[in-house]
Parts: structure tokens; sequence; C-alpha cells
């Protein structure tokens, strides 16, 4: 509950005090100027500066007093009112035979301007709500062709969609290509590869080797496990054998380990 | 030898089977260059069946440079409901001011936008770009080289135009304002007379 | 009220939009209760409009316990010759990518297109050069020498570009779609501090 603070006074009754209530529905600043001339019944061109100017300075003062957040646009209008009511109060210098400038020219031209638009505006408005209604059929396939694929009108198609594209093709790599996990070397190395796989082929059953290399995390150890085999297999410690379907088995052979031999390993 | 009713039937199953806009050069040339003149006068005779008449609901619609068949506007009330769906959404009045700029300045930038509506306006050009109904047509010579904003095609779609050319010019909308201006500045103020205003100023949270 | 002709024309308009098979009871149930019997007659009216005519290119088919509206069958080499003439021209999404990746990576090569997309580009690829939005440059120096792909000015043309290097920043787009309420107004002030900030102060003429 507020009280006092009342922004009548200037405004003479011609903000409603139930714009305390109602939230603002102006478009913008111009909008506003727009609706305080029409209330003020002036023209456009005729704007009394001073007047508008206060009313328009209640107005934001009632906004904030409702706490609602004036836009900077409202305030830079202010300051543009306050500017050229500044200058309508200055005398205006007589000097030579050249008029002096009417210092409302450039809000006059743009509030013409801004109540063109707003014509303008209005008008689509009801053509849009028109045709609205407007249904279209589907495109028609005439045989069945494959999958249609998104696609969009080469006239259409402009720089805002060549962003959009590579914006995607770039989230979507880097959700295909997560930075690798940081691990320790190790894990990666030949040496731990050999030593994992050994370990993995205790006992008799057979590793699938294909199956083992697409379980690793990233290339690197892939190819880490891969060179492993092939010290595995020169080391005698493990057999291959393809099967009928392709798959690589490796099966643990009689022969040990000797340390050396592991050593020697690159790690 | 195709006959005559053939060929005009023809034309009927191409312009319905498009659904996009098809201008008349496309549409007749899916005939052989003997049968073209008479497609060419059975087009004419297709679009005059689809003509607006009480009972029919497609009309033929000429539009963003082609011809399309559509149903009828004022159907829409039966169309949403057996749809059940509200069909093309609402424009917001900030996104049409935006609109009626770019369509009459085009191209321009964003802060020649925003200096004629007085209010920042990248949202709504962003929205009205999603919307499909702007595009970025390049990029202004100036410093900070801005992005230039044009119409879509879309754009002509949903307003109804051939071409931007054929946007009304902006003094006819100011007559054709003038005339009900006062009954507008009225309407609008109306909502908010209706409270009563409040003398002690008291305002409820 | 609506009457009869309105009823009409929308199970006509229903019957156009749909283009899935409708079944009677179901296009019926667009229309009020007490408007359901006339639409039932109008249905048979409407059904018996698009009986097959030599000169009309679309018919009603009553397929799959449903009703459709559908060109005439014989007249499919027509919309066969009409759909292959191509008319306006499409991108898809696909081409749009490689188009993307070439236009900020170029030059570029086919396995630095396909490692981006993740999946084989060269059809892609080679489709754009057809229509002329890319060019190859050269060979790139490596195992294989491959092709080295760039942007062509047909390119610039479509985007409105001068040149590649006025292709936005990815930051920049980025600015432009997170631009919120709170950047747009600050953004605003900035040009605008030349204005006096003392109103009462001196004025320049």
């Amino acid at each position: 509950m507020r009280s006092g603070a009342s922004p009548k006074g200037r405004a003479g009754g011609l903000l409603p005090d139930a714009w305390r209530i109602q939230l603002p529905v102006f478009e913008g600043p111009l909008d506003l100027l727009l609706h305080l001339v029409r209330v003020n019944e002036v023209e456009i061109t005729e704007i009394p500066v001073v007047l508008i100017c206060d009313q328009f300075h209640d107005y934001l003062a009632l906004m904030e007093e409702l706490d609602l957040d004036i836009a900077a646009d409202y305030v830079y209008e202010a300051a543009q009112l306050i500017f050229i009511k500044s200058r309508m109060l200055l005398p205006r210098p007589r000097r030579g035979a050249e008029e002096s400038e009417d210092p409302r020219e450039n809000l006059v031209q743009r509030l013409l301007e801004y109540q063109q638009i707003k014509d303008a505006a209005q008008s689509m408005a009801e053509i849009h709500e028109l045709r609205r209604g407007i249904w279209v059929r589907p495109p028609e396939k005439v045989e069945e062709e494959e999958e249609e694929e998104e696609s969009l009108d080469l006239g259409d198609v402009s720089l805002f969609d060549l962003l959009g594209a590579f914006r995607k093709v770039l989230d979507r790599y880097d959700r295909e290509h997560p930075p690798p996990l940081v691990l320790e070397g190790e894990e990666y190395s030949v040496r731990g590869q050999f030593q994992r796989i050994l370990e993995s082929l205790d006992g008799d059953r057979p590793l699938d080797l294909l199956q083992d290399l697409r379980g690793r995390s990233c290339r690197a150890e892939a190819v880490s496990a891969f060179l492993a085999v092939l010290e595995l297999a020169r080391l005698r410690l493990v057999r291959l054998h393809q099967t009928g379907e392709g798959e690589l088995l490796l099966y643990r052979t009689e022969r040990e380990l000797r340390i050396e031999e592991l050593e020697a390993i690159e790690s | 030898m195709t006959d005559r009713p053939q060929i005009e039937a023809a034309v009927e199953a191409v312009l319905f089977a498009a659904s996009e806009p098809v201008s008349r050069a496309r549409l007749l040339s899916a005939f052989d260059d003997e049968e073209r003149e008479e497609a060419a006068a059975a087009l004419e005779r297709v679009v005059e069946r689809y003509a607006q008449r009480d009972d029919r609901g497609v009309v033929v619609e000429e539009v963003a440079g082609g011809l399309r068949i559509v149903t009828r506007p004022d159907l829409h009330p039966y169309l949403r409901r057996f749809f059940e769906s509200g069909g093309r959404s609402r424009l917001s009045m900030a996104a049409l001011e935006t609109l009626a700029i770019v369509a009459y300045r085009q191209p321009v930038t964003a802060p020649e936008v925003q200096e004629l509506r007085g209010v920042s306006s990248s949202g709504v050009l962003r929205t009205l770009l999603e919307r499909r109904l702007l595009r970025i047509a390049g990029r202004k010579p100036v410093v900070g080289k801005p992005f230039l904003y044009c119409t879509s095609r879309e754009f002509l779609l949903q307003f109804g135009l051939n071409d931007v050319r054929d946007l009304p010019p902006l003094e006819e909308f100011e007559e054709m304002m003038t005339a009900d201006q006062a009954d507008r500045a009225e309407s609008r103020n109306e909502p908010r007379e209706e409270i009563p205003s409040d003398p002690e100023g008291e305002v409820e949270a």
C-alpha cells in the first residue's frame, strides 16, 4: 500500500490514477508521447513541449513509484524532452534574417513517422488476423519418395540460417567429441593395455578383440590396446583366432611372461 | 493428343498438388510446347472456377508471385476445431511495428529500426527471423557493419502480397486511419478509464 | 447461425486441408450438434461435386475408411513433369551445414568437413559445387592431395556479402540470439551519452 506522492498535480488529471494500477501498454516512449498528444487534443506539429514533457516525467515517476523497470528507452526520450523544453524556454536568437530552427522539429518528425508506422502496423495486424484463417495443404508426393529431408528454399536462405547451421555443427561436434577425460598417461600406455588384456585373459575364456577395442574410451587408448595385442602375440603370450563371422578371438597360451619382457614394453 | 478438358484437369491437379504458390510460367512448364497455349487458357478457367462463392471452401489466391489453392479465411473456426490447433500464432504489436518498418524501409539495420520505434528492437528482430518473416540480406558498409534486414517470402505469404512493391504507400494508411482515428483514440482509453479513480491516490499491491 | 452454403464450404475446406483420409464421423466432429445433420448432407453434396469429370483434376476418393481429395491418377504424368521441372531450388540442411563449414573454415578439404559434420560429405560438396555456391581453390599439399574448397562469388551474392571477411563471427550471432532486456538497454545507452546531462546547462544551437 502506497499513498501520497500523487503524481497528479502538474498532470492536471490527464494521467488517470487508474494508471497506477494498470500496467502501461505502450510500445515505447514514442507511443506514450503519441498518447499524450492525443489526450491533450493537439496536433503533433503543434506539440506543447513544456506540458507534454511534464506529463511524460509524471508518467515515469509513476512507473518508478510502482517499481516498474523504466527501460532506458524511456529515460533517453525523457532527457530529449528536457533538452527540447530547455531550448523552447531559451529566448530565440533573432540575429540575421533566417528563422531559427524550431527545437521541436526533430521530435515532430519522429512522431509523425512513428504514427505512420503504427497505422501501417494496425492495418497489417488486421490483414494478418484475417489471413491466419487460411489453411493450405501439405505438398502432395507424386511417388513415394524417400523420406523427405528438411530443406529451405534457396531464395529464402540467409545469413541467419547459415550461422544457425554452423552453430549446430559445432554444438553437435562438441557433443560427440566430449573433451577427453583426463586420465593418467599410464592408462593409455602400451604396457598398461598389455597388462590389462593379459589379466582379462586369465582363465579359459577368449577375448573378443574387436569388441574390446570398441570399448576403449578414445582412439589413443584403442591404438595402445592394439599395439599391446601385437606385443602379446609377438611374445607368444596369446594366440589369435579368426572365426567365420570375422571375430578376432584372443586365447591365452601356456607361456609365462618374464619380467624383463614386461619392462621392455613402452610405458 | 491431349484434349481440352484433360488439359484443364491437369492444370487443376498441378495447382492442387503444388500447394506452394506457383507462377503461371512454372505451372505451364508441365505442358508440351504445343499444349501450352491451351493450358494458359485452361489455367484462367480454373482460376475462375475457384473464385469466391458461398458454398465453396477453397479459393485460388495470387500471392508471392504465384497462384495457390487455400481455404477461405472465414472458415477458420471449423478448421481450428477439426485440427484442434489454432493455426498460425498472432503477432505482437511490437512485432508488427518492426515488420512495418522493415517492409517499408528495407533493407534496414537494427539501429535504424530502433531509432524509428524509439525502443530497442533486437529481441523482436530475432523473433521475426525465427518465424522466417524477416531475413538477413547482408551487412551495411558502415562502421560496425550492422546486419541489413529485409522481408521474406514468408512475409508475402502471411500478408497476402505478391511483391513488397504491392504494399500500399504509407500515406494511404494515414488517410485510412485519420478517418477512424478518433474512434480508436477513444477505444484505446476506455479500458484505462474503467477503473474508478482514487482520490486518495492509494494503490493496491 | 450458420447457413447452408457456409456449412458446405466448411466441409470442403476441412476435406481439402486434411491430407489424410478422414472418416465421415470425424469430419462431422468439426460441427456443432445442431449443424451435424446439415453437415452430413453437405458432405454428400461435396463428394458429388468432386465426382470424376473430364475437366476436373481432383476427385474425392474413399479409402481406408475415410474420404480424401486427391489428384486424378491418370494426370500424374503432368505432376511428375511439373515437379521434375524443378522450380524453386531448395537447400537441404546437410547442404546448409556443409556450406557453413566451408564458409567459416575455408579453404577446407572434404575430410576436414567430414570430421566436423561426423558424416561423409562428398555428395553434398558436389551438389554445392554444381550449384556454384562453392569452388575448388586447389589441392592441399598433404598425402592424397585433397581438393581445397572455398566459397564462390555466387555465395557472396546469396548472402549479401561483399567479402567472406564480412561473415559475422559466431559471437555476434550468439549475442543476437541472447540479447535480453538488460543487454539491450545497455547497448542502447552507450552511443547516447553525448546528450547533455545537464539540461539546464549550456546548449549549443
